[in-house]
């Protein structure tokens, strides 16, 4: 290999590898602001639903459960604050559960919604399930407790599945309500959308 | 063509087998040792644990003669491999299979096929399947149908009641409740013990007896168609984690007696983790074996998701066989190079 | 010339559907493939991905095929391959969020697909354009055509559903659409392609010869 | 500090057992089904292997996080990532033929199968998609390699013991190969829930 042909080669590798990567530049700077759009739009959208009568829902602050990222939101229908809506995790049977969480003003629970989790197929995937999910309705702290047996006034475990049932309940539900309490109460919610907004 | 093949049998696991005994002798003979237990068994869920029972061996057995029909082999039903599939197929199934609303029968035959084709004949037929049929035919029903393959009848309800009350098996109070509860729910401590050495006790068919199964254990060892190694370092080993790790916060607080004669443990070491073709044939590697088993089964019942682990921690032991008897077997010929070596430098 | 590059496509279609299949008869690039095959979208949606990966890759270095040296072609297939790959991952986060959420990984591996590297040294980088085209099409579709039925059985067996759609109401047999069952589909599936091609050589055999 | 150390060794135990590779996520099975036929070559393969992942996965976690994320060239990452294997593998190639003949007769012909690996190239991705620390890259790293090892090993001693058995025609070869796997992956379930990640 004399020296020109390492030249021509480099030359050859430089020149195709600057043009890849332009190319790949370009689409990026294309699809980079679509895929943010899109993340945006479904976590709007993810928010909307556990909150339909909310016009405006803003985030509020960080916080972190199980040492992972995780938000919470202030939910407000022309001006006034209804609730309250707060991304939590519970360490279930498999995986880390990620749930989101709405409230009313008195921190009574409205609405759960799992985001990811990894339970086992056909015992704990029943999170997912409205039966359950349904019970969360009008809880408050004191009753996200789980049951083995047939309760309505707490929550009823899905049978076979208790560990991925305490883990939505009485850890990421329970304590996203508690930081909640803690943080909107004691920090006073002024103060909280103060320092965000 | 059968002949050929019991022939080959031997061959592959002569460290056990003795050439006079046949492989169909060897069958029947575990399967009575097996009697005690499964009428235990039956005595405490009733006709249910009967049917489930019977469903599973009809069913393994004719899976294997649909199976060599198919493919044109000669039949080796005779030699009761099929039968003693099914039956401890159906030992290790819950007595609230037999049920109509939601209809869960279909199960045992589903298993059955499962452990009787796909582990064993796929392998080339008996004497090459590297996974005990019976225990992956349990496992793939747990994994497919995990609800009805939990539901445990309580014992000791009318002989021929057709739906009994449901409740936990002893494992399953002891993982989410703790020991205290458990010696609550059956009175105190020595009346534990009595229920589960009877088998008194919600659990699998055939494996809630530990004197039953301690007794057609024993015949076997008595009869030197099992060796000591496997059930002594499988119970041994786990009774030694059940004792040091078992207990809540301090170590060595832990009970054995309650992990070694609850769940799977007896029946696992003495009849399912000593299958001669699906263990190691050389005596270190049996020890080699069972501590494998025991450890395993501890730490999937202490810290895993499963409250019994004696299925799987033989599965996985069974993945380990022949490494285990490669290991053991080469060690010993590497030895007798070194010493070789050392003649020849002489 | 029109009426043989038709014939030809036609072959070369066929070819990777059925004989050359890279998932059933080769054993190529099976592994992100299996890992998404539990249900019948992500199956098709890997299967179009590699399928438009394979052809663009075809295409472009059946089109740069004069201007590669010899001694770096390989470093320059990964370059397009990872380039072609990096777009579809891209283009599908921005077009099915909710599918790449769950095959995102997957997708970005197609990069490692010996299947992929080995048709564009193979084939590519010596034909032209449209005989490039066409195997890669062939290829791809073969590769789409696995995955579908792998994907097809495990989600109606597993699930009990197609396309995220409920066709009976239990889940007949859970386990195919855990990892240990997805073995067992395709190890099945691969035992029956391999039984239909043995019987269908021994019928075709005196016709060929 | 203690803390840290258990996560580290949870990483390595549910990356080698309980989310094995190739049991729980069918990666890396082509070379898995190649090297596996005898004991001697898996051997081979698994200290290969393990030895190139431990090194590309801390170079590709260098690069990612002082080049690529200073400047926000992260979607390069699968070019940059494939990019540093190849040459890692060339490289090793080169220096072991000089340095170490006898080693290199030895393990050198599996070096070039191992930038067909998608392990070794998923590690990087996980690593960077997960955030991980360098330490905890590492350990990811060394739990996959120890998890292909073990899942090469166990499989090359039952494919030996097959090699004497009558498999059924249609099944000889890959599908038997893909059955046994299922059934070790069966085996494996029994690792569920032991650590939550």
């Amino acid at each position: 290999m004399t020296g020109k042909d390492i030249i021509k080669i480099t030359l050859n590798l430089v020149i195709i590898y600057v043009i890849g990567g332009l190319i790949l530049a370009l689409v990026y700077a294309k699809a980079s602001p679509v895929i943010f759009k899109n993340n945006e739009k479904a976590k709007q959208q993810a928010l909307k639903q556990l909150m339909p009568d909310a016009d405006d829902i803003k985030k509020a602050g960080d916080w972190a459960p199980h040492e992972k990222h995780a938000e919470y939101f202030i939910a407000k229908k022309s001006d006034e604050t209804i609730g309250y809506v707060v991304q939590s995790f519970g360490k279930g049977y498999s995986s880390y559960i990620d749930t989101l969480i709405a409230v009313d003003r008195d921190f009574k629970v409205q609405k759960i919604n799992i985001l990811h989790h990894g339970e086992t197929p056909g015992l704990g995937d029943e999170i997912e399930a409205e039966s359950f999910k349904g019970q969360f309705k009008d809880k408050d702290l004191g009753h996200l407790k789980v049951m083995k047996t047939e309760t309505t006034e707490y929550i009823q475990a899905i049978s076979g599945a208790t560990i991925s049932s305490r883990a939505v309940t009485e850890d990421a539900v329970k304590n996203g309500v508690d930081f909640l309490i803690k943080t909107v109460k004691e920090g006073g919610t002024g103060n909280v959308t103060g320092r965000h907004n | 063509m059968s002949v050929k093949k019991e022939h080959e049998l031997i061959v592959s696991v002569s460290p056990h087998v003795r050439s006079e005994e046949t492989t169909s002798r060897i069958m029947w003979t575990v399967s009575l040792a097996l009697l005690p237990a499964a009428l235990a068994g039956i005595y405490f869920f009733g006709l249910k644990a009967l049917f489930i029972t019977a469903l599973c061996i009809v069913s393994s057995v004719v899976s294997e003669r649909f199976y060599l029909k198919i493919v044109g082999k000669k039949s080796v039903v005779g030699d009761g491999s099929a039968f003693l599939t099914g039956l401890l197929l159906g030992m290790n199934m819950p007595a609230s299979l037999w049920s109509f609303s939601p209809f869960t029968a279909h199960v045992p035959v589903i298993a059955s096929f499962v452990a009787i084709v796909i582990t064993k004949q796929l392998f080339g037929g008996l004497g090459f399947n590297v996974f005990n049929p019976a225990l992956i035919g349990r496992a793939f029903a747990l994994i497919s149908w995990p609800k009805a393959m939990t539901i445990w009848n309580e014992p000791a309800a009318a002989f021929l009641a057709m739906d009994a009350k449901t409740t936990a098996t002893p494992l399953g109070i002891l993982k989410e409740e703790g020991v205290t509860r458990l010696i609550e729910v059956f009175g105190d401590k020595i009346n534990l013990y009595t229920h589960l050495l009877t088998g008194n006790r919600a659990g699998s068919i055939g494996e809630t007896s530990a004197v039953a199964i301690l007794i057609g254990g024993l015949f076997l060892l008595y009869r030197g168609y099992i060796t000591w190694h496997i059930p002594v370092s499988f119970l041994g080993t786990a009774a030694v984690i059940a004792w040091v790790f078992g207990g809540k916060g301090a170590l060595f607080t832990g009970d054995p007696i309650v992990h070694l004669i609850s769940g799977g443990m007896m029946l696992g070491a003495w009849f399912m983790a000593t299958d001669y073709v699906t263990s190691p044939s050389i005596r270190k590697g049996q020890i080699i074996f069972g501590i494998g088993c025991g450890f395993l089964t501890m730490l999937i019942r202490l810290k895993g998701g499963y409250p019994e682990g004696v299925m799987f921690a033989i599965l996985i032991m069974n993945c380990f066989a022949p490494l285990i008897d490669r290991g053991v077997r080469s060690r010993v010929f590497g030895a007798v190079k070194q010493v070789k070596a050392k003649e020849n430098r002489k | 010339m029109s009426q043989g590059a038709t014939i030809n496509l036609k072959d070369q279609i066929l070819n990777g559907i059925i004989k050359e299949n890279t998932i059933f008869k080769l054993a190529l690039s099976l592994c992100p493939s299996i890992a998404v095959t539990n249900n019948l979208k992500n199956g098709v949606l890997m299967g179009v991905a590699v399928l438009f990966v394979q052809v663009m890759v075809n295409l472009t270095i059946s089109l740069l095929r004069n201007v590669i040296q010899p001694k770096v072609r390989l470093p320059i297939f990964m370059l397009v391959i990872s380039g072609w790959v990096t777009v579809t991952d891209m283009s599908m986060a921005a077009l099915v969020p909710d599918v790449y959420k769950q095959m995102g990984l997957y997708i970005q591996l197609i990069v490692a697909f010996a299947s992929i590297l080995a048709r564009a040294e193979m084939f590519a980088s010596k034909n032209k354009f449209i005989p490039s085209m066409a195997d890669g099409i062939g290829m791809g579709i073969g590769f789409l055509f696995a995955l579908t039925v792998i994907s097809f059985f495990r989600e109606l067996l597993g699930k009990g559903s197609l396309w995220g759609m409920h066709i009976v109401y239990t889940k007949p047999l859970l386990i195919l659409i855990l990892p240990a069952g997805g073995f067992f589909a395709v190890g099945i599936l691969m035992a029956l392609f391999n039984w239909i091609d043995a019987r269908y050589m021994k019928k075709t055999s005196p016709v060929s010869h | 500090m203690s803390n840290e150390f258990i996560k580290l060794f949870e990483l390595i135990l549910s990356a080698s057992l309980i989310n094995n590779f190739v049991f729980t996520r069918f990666l890396g099975l082509c070379i898995f089904f190649g090297v596996s036929k005898k004991m001697e070559t898996a051997v081979g393969m698994s200290i290969t292997f393990t030895a190139v992942m431990m090194i590309s996965a801390a170079m590709s976690w260098v690069i990612f996080n002082f080049i690529m994320v200073p400047l926000d060239i992260t979607f390069l990452k699968i070019i940059v990532f494939i990019g540093i294997i190849a040459g890692l593998v060339q490289a090793s190639d080169t220096i072991m033929r000089k340095i170490t003949p006898g080693l290199y007769y030895k393990l050198g012909i599996y070096l070039a199968l191992i930038s067909t690996n998608c392990i070794i190239l998923a590690v990087p991705l996980v690593n960077a998609g997960e955030k991980y620390s360098l330490l905890e890259s590492l350990a990811f790293a060394f739990g996959s390699g120890i998890g292909f090892a073990l899942a090469l090993i166990i499989m090359a001693s039952i494919r030996e013991k097959l090699e004497l058995a009558d498999v059924p025609a249609p099944f000889k070869g890959l599908p038997m190969a893909f059955i046994v796997t299922g059934l070790i992956a069966l085996a494996f379930t029994g690792f569920s829930g032991l650590i939550t990640l």
